[in-house]
């Protein structure tokens, strides 16, 4: 048993299983489901971070068949990063979870509407994080639909435990975008096996698609993928549902659950198809470059908090796609600097943004409010919260040191190297947006001296998970290197 | 006898692009649904056409049946809800919130070049010689089962079949965290059913049924069939028996139906990290052992699938009645952190 | 003689066809879902003849499933109460609340 | 013409009927059973496909997915309904309101109101 | 051999009038179905002719194949879906009537049988 093989096993298999906990078990041990997730998960992705930084990339053939009879697992750096991030977002909103929800252990099924979705955000959140796992580990195209289903689903029911009317519809149509999104993916994975008869990732790279069938096989799952990922002519649906969702809920969905279906597009256009084709690569640098600027206008727009940020989370997810055309500047060689510093965006992204939603959640859970006036003055009140905002809002922005910083800064690197000019005009302008509606929450929070009257304090570990976010996104650019050394292990062509 | 089989398939082709056309454009709910069973149906015919008995068993079961009266059953809370004769938009769609038919143009010219595309290019795709179903023909002795779909799911794919389980799960899970209003289903318990013909009916064709079940189950390794087929029918023998009133519906507030729904999902992870020590891969089985551990994985797998659809089926649709406590929360805010906490202070 | 099977196979299905359009007008829920009987029984008849003309001993598991799962829809349509055509109370079928 | 092709033709029909369907119906029942079809039509595309291109020998990995895909469809469906009840529980209407604006109960709501 | 020779072909044959027949009663079944004035009409129509439509194909199956678990299979079968179309066929009338449908009972057309179907137990 090698390290690869057994520590792949704990990180899909820990949440798993604390998912049938949390299901099947009393309601006193949901706190020990998210336990026992929490805890795989981090163990498994450090022992498997450590794994690839001695051994390289590695691999786990589920069954003992490998591909092309059976299912592989692959581990290289990319993957490994991306289960670590989720893992540090994932055990921290956990944390805060486990308070949000009020004492876990009296939640019954027989409750109110509201305390039966509570009784269930265990065992959904934790399914959720097994199929995330699975995806940034799996090599096999009909096993990444199969997890992709498993996210969809869970993300949805995850958005419909906030009861309201707004949630309930936000929850149905990112479900029914989702499932179209999916099945669009299932039509490329048939298209491709119909023409290639295998199903490996690595078998594909080796044949190298090329031809009508595989285009129209690349062009639907692209589509469906984006669809997932709310790049920005599929964004409509992303805002409602991040904002509607319980704060828990919001800090996954926006952190983590957007990146799954970036990750397979990240595998799919780069791993499999070699870069697939210039233009293609260009027109998703442009949706990015325009869900960039109306991301951050809508964002700057917005009068409730919840939902400035989920625009900010269209905006930000347009960096990540911005890689794309910056990553092979000419055929047959590819960029280290843009692959790293748009993984970079991505993985600070998801702590930020963690770090934002639960601040956010705090401040709205203290006022009874969302709208951006009710929060005045909550800043002198809520001082950890602020902070929590603050740090998550400039990590976002991409100020020193943050990790923000760090992956914006390797993104224009690259795309000066190749003289892209626009790509860098737009990197600079979303930056600034970035800034302004980050100062406009800030504001509002310090807007008076006096504390709001209706004031319910709120639990410190609610405080500690987003602040500790915060600081993560922060210190991650102190400590870029080890995580460039990572991301490095395999790079964009692993086969 | 060739030419009357091409008339046949064509026959079954015509058949399915005209029921899902029909069923998909018409305005009246309950047309679309009686549709999409006889869909599901004749989908089941074209498998069998295909060589597929499988994927027929389950198609039947679970595509047609299962779905199919997941849809009926929906249908019936709306209709509880509108009342007696009304139109409604839940029944009968008129059209008048579907998109501009400028979209509706767009899309279809695009649907239609797509289709064309596609069409043209799989027709004209290049035969290269497939490699992978001579390897699972040649490797299928390794596996301890003789049914090559068996052996692709629980041997050389068990992860993804394992996966599988964890959506129906998820979905299971998602359903109970939906607020239902509890509408009892069937008579209550032990009270007799005053329809004899029913009961004489569900006396009879439950334990063909069961016995049914318990055969696929066991003979999913060399022929035809397996665990979701199998489960879908004792599923619907549950279904059956809580309809005649003879059994209670299963509900989420049961701990041991959870713990049945968990069940199998939580024996078939054990299963594979019970191995990982032996032979360092899960799900890698030892020699010798594949045969009993697929076994029973799947027995296990029949039950926890069976509890899932008939609590799907039976616990699922129900329109629950407006909640003032609902209604109260400021939709504007963070809902369901104040309000499970309100009763502590405010 | 397998000419026979295939012919009677091909004439149900046309014969299905036929009654679909039964669906089709409805007009009340309980004629549509007589028209799905239909199909239920026929498919029946035709994985049977089918599974002779093939030899394919499994398609008759099939042909069961048909026949089990058509109880099953039917039974538990007409048991939950549906008809709310002219007017009556919830019905006998159904005492539940 | 082969037959195999037949159903293959079928599956991409299908397939892009059902995608039409899901995009232009607004009715939620409507749009769960155009994305019910729509999977059924990969799947045809999916099992016939393949085995136009090796007659000799049925391959069982589509079947397998084919199987697969059916109980994640079942799955899929089932949420979809419940949530789709509850849309209409809420709001008495099976349409997704226009737009993702959408915050009526609060006065001063998003878009114009932020001029 | 000549004897054993005439008597495969007889069954055949006896086998093949059997399908047919059944055929034609599936006919008259769909026939009725679209035909009939109302909803009573056409139940009656449709679950007597394709039950008995069923039972001469599964005869005719019975008596063509020789291996004694299908044919055990078969019929089994066969009483499955008489059983199911005789229950749900009243569960149907009985549940119409009672929601209010009314059975037309004008002279003319198919009239008789009409209420006996609508309103046996």
């Amino acid at each position: 048993m090698t390290p690869f093989e057994l520590w792949s096993t704990v990180v899909i298999f820990g949440p798993l299983l604390a998912s049938v906990v949390a299901l099947s078990a009393r309601p006193a041990l949901l706190r020990a489901g998210l336990v026992l997730g929490s805890l795989s998960a981090l163990v498994g992705s450090a022992g498997l971070w450590r794994a690839v930084i001695l051994y390289g990339p590695g691999r786990h053939l589920l069954g003992g068949w490998g591909q092309p009879l059976g299912i592989e697992l692959w581990i290289d750096g990319f993957g490994v990063a991306m289960l670590a991030v989720t893992a540090l977002v994932g055990a921290l909103t956990s944390l805060y979870a486990n308070s949000y929800f009020g004492d876990l252990s009296e939640l019954s099924v027989r409750e109110s509407p509201a305390g039966r979705g509570a009784r269930f955000f265990a065992p959904l959140w934790l399914l959720l994080w097994t199929a995330l796992n699975g995806i940034y580990l799996s090599a096999d195209l009909f096993n990444l639909y199969v997890t992709l289903e498993i996210l969809g689903l869970s993300a949805a029911a995850i958005v419909t435990l906030a009861v309201s009317r707004q949630a309930t519809v936000a929850g149905m149509r990112y479900l029914l975008v989702s499932l179209i999104g999916s099945l669009l993916y299932l039509l490329g994975v048939a298209l491709l096996y119909v023409q290639y008869g295998t199903l490996s990732l690595e078998g594909l790279a080796a044949i190298g698609p090329s031809g009508p069938i595989p285009a129209i096989a690349l062009a639907a799952m692209t589509v469906g993928m984006a669809a997932k990922t709310a790049l920005f002519p599929f964004h409509a649906w992303l805002p409602p549902a991040h904002a509607g969702a319980p704060a828990p809920g919001s800090a996954i969905l926006s952190a983590l659950v957007v990146k799954g279906s970036f990750f397979i597009l990240v595998r799919l256009w780069f791993s499999v198809y070699g870069g697939g084709s210039p233009e293609g690569l260009v027109l998703l640098g442009v949706l990015g470059s325009g869900a960039i600027l109306w991301g951050s206008v809508l964002a700057l727009r917005q009068v409730s908090l919840k939902r400035l940020i989920a625009y900010s989370t269209v905006a930000q997810l347009g960096y990540l796609f911005v890689m794309f055309p910056l990553l092979i500047p000419e055929p047959g060689l590819w960029n280290a600097d843009a692959w790293t510093g748009g993984l970079l965006l991505a993985i600070s992204h998801a702590l930020a943004k963690a770090a934002m939603f639960l601040a956010a959640g705090n401040m709205s859970y203290a006022v009874a409010q969302d709208r951006l006036t009710a929060i005045s003055g909550v800043a002198h009140r809520l001082p950890m919260s602020f902070f929590a905002f603050g740090v998550g809002g400039l990590s976002l922005a991409g100020l020193p040191p943050s990790a923000g910083f760090v992956g914006k800064w390797l993104l224009l690197r690259s795309a000066f190297e190749t003289a892209h000019w626009i790509w860098i005009a737009v990197i600079a302008v979303g930056g600034l947006l970035t800034i302004a509606y980050v100062l406009k929450v800030l504001r509002y929070a310090l807007d008076r001296d006096e504390a709001p009257e209706d004031f319910r304090p709120v639990p410190r570990r609610m405080e500690w998970a987003a602040a500790l976010l915060a600081l993560a996104a922060m210190a991650l650019g102190v400590r870029a290197l080890e995580l460039v050394e990572l991301l490095l292990v395999g790079g964009p062509f692993p086969w | 006898m060739t030419a009357l089989g091409l008339l046949l398939d064509a026959s079954v082709v015509l058949l399915l692009v005209a029921l899902a056309t029909r069923l998909l454009l018409t305005r009246h709910l309950f047309e679309a649904i009686v549709l999409f069973v006889s869909y599901g149906l004749t989908l089941s015919l074209a498998w069998v056409r295909l060589g597929a008995p499988n994927i027929a068993l389950a198609e039947a079961a679970l595509g047609a049946g299962v779905t199919g009266a997941l849809f009926l059953n929906t249908y019936q809370r709306l209709a509880e809800r509108i009342g007696d004769g009304a139109k409604s938009p839940l029944l009968e769609d008129d059209g008048s919130q579907d998109p501009p038919s400028w979209f509706k143009g767009l899309l279809g010219g695009g649907v239609i070049l797509l289709g064309l595309g596609a069409g043209w290019a799989l027709i004209g795709a290049g035969r290269r010689p497939a490699f992978l179903p001579h390897e699972i023909a040649a490797r299928l002795p390794e596996t301890g089962v003789q049914n090559p779909v068996t052996g692709v799911l629980l041997n050389f794919r068990g992860y993804d079949t394992l996966l599988e389980i964890a959506v129906l799960v998820a979905a299971m899970a998602g359903v109970w965290s939906l607020d239902r209003g509890s509408r009892r289903f069937g008579r209550a318990r032990g009270e007799p059913d005053e329809d004899p013909v029913l009961h004489a009916l569900t006396r009879f064709a439950v334990p063909v049924t069961v016995v049914t079940a318990v055969y696929l189950t066991w003979v999913g390794s060399t022929e035809p069939g397996g665990a979701f087929q199998a489960g879908s029918l004792l599923a619907g023998a549950g279904v059956l028996l809580t309809v005649a009133g003879i059994l209670p519906p299963p509900t989420a507030a049961s701990r041991p139906v959870r713990a049945m729904v968990a069940g199998g999902m939580a024996g078939f992870v054990l299963a594979g990290i019970a191995v990982l020590p032996l032979t360092g891969q899960f799900l890698h089985y030892p020699e010798g052992w594949a045969y009993p551990m697929i076994l029973g994985i799947e027995a296990l797998l029949t039950v926890s699938i069976a509890v899932v659809l008939v609590e799907l089926f039976v616990d699922v649709p129900a329109v629950p009645e407006p909640d003032p406590a609902l209604e109260s929360i400021d939709p504007s805010g963070d809902p369901l952190g104040r309000a499970l906490r309100g009763g502590e202070d405010s | 003689m397998s000419l026979l099977l295939l012919g009677a196979a091909l004439f149900l299905i046309l014969n299905v066809g036929a009654g679909l359009l039964r669906v089709v007008r409805g007009p009340t829920p309980a004629d549509r879902m007589v028209a799905a009987q239909l199909f239920g029984t026929s498919g029946v008849a035709i994985l049977l003849l089918l599974a002779e003309a093939s030899g394919e001993g499994s398609l008759r598991d099939v042909a069961l499933i048909f026949a089990l799962l058509a109880v099953v829809i039917s039974v538990s349509f007409v048991k939950r109460g549906w008809i709310r055509a002219e007017g009556s109370s919830d019905g006998e079928a159904d005492h539940a609340d | 013409m082969n037959p195999v092709d037949l159903y293959m033709l079928a599956g991409i029909a299908i397939t892009l009927i059902a995608l039409y369907a899901a995009l232009t119906r607004a009715h939620l029942f409507w749009k769960v059973l155009a994305i019910n079809l729509m999977g059924t039509g990969i799947f045809l595309i999916l099992l016939a496909a393949p085995s136009r291109r090796t007659p000799e020998i049925a391959d069982p990995l589509p079947q397998a997915m084919v199987l697969t895909g059916i109980v994640v469809a079942v799955a899929a469906t089932a949420l979809a309904l419940g949530i789709a009840l509850r849309v209409i529980a809420r709001s008495d209407l099976p349409f997704l309101p226009d737009g993702d604006e959408d915050d009526p109960d609060s006065p001063g709501s998003t878009g114009e109101a932020s001029r | 051999m000549p004897i054993e020779l005439t008597v495969t072909l007889v069954m055949e044959v006896v086998s093949g009038l059997l399908i047919v027949a059944g055929c034609l009663f599936f006919l008259a079944g769909t026939v009725g179905l679209l035909r009939f004035p109302d909803l009573y009409c056409r139940l009656h129509a449709l679950t007597k002719a394709d039950t008995l439509g069923l039972g001469l194909i599964v005869a005719g199956l019975v008596i063509r194949n020789p291996a004694w678990p299908a044919r055990v299979q078969l019929v089994l079968i066969w009483m499955l879906a008489l059983s199911a179309a005789a229950t749900v066929c009243h569960l149907l009338a009985r549940s119409s009537l009672a929601a209010g449908i009314e059975p037309i009972r004008e002279p003319g057309g198919a009239s008789a049988g009409v209420t006996p179907a609508g309103e046996g137990r």
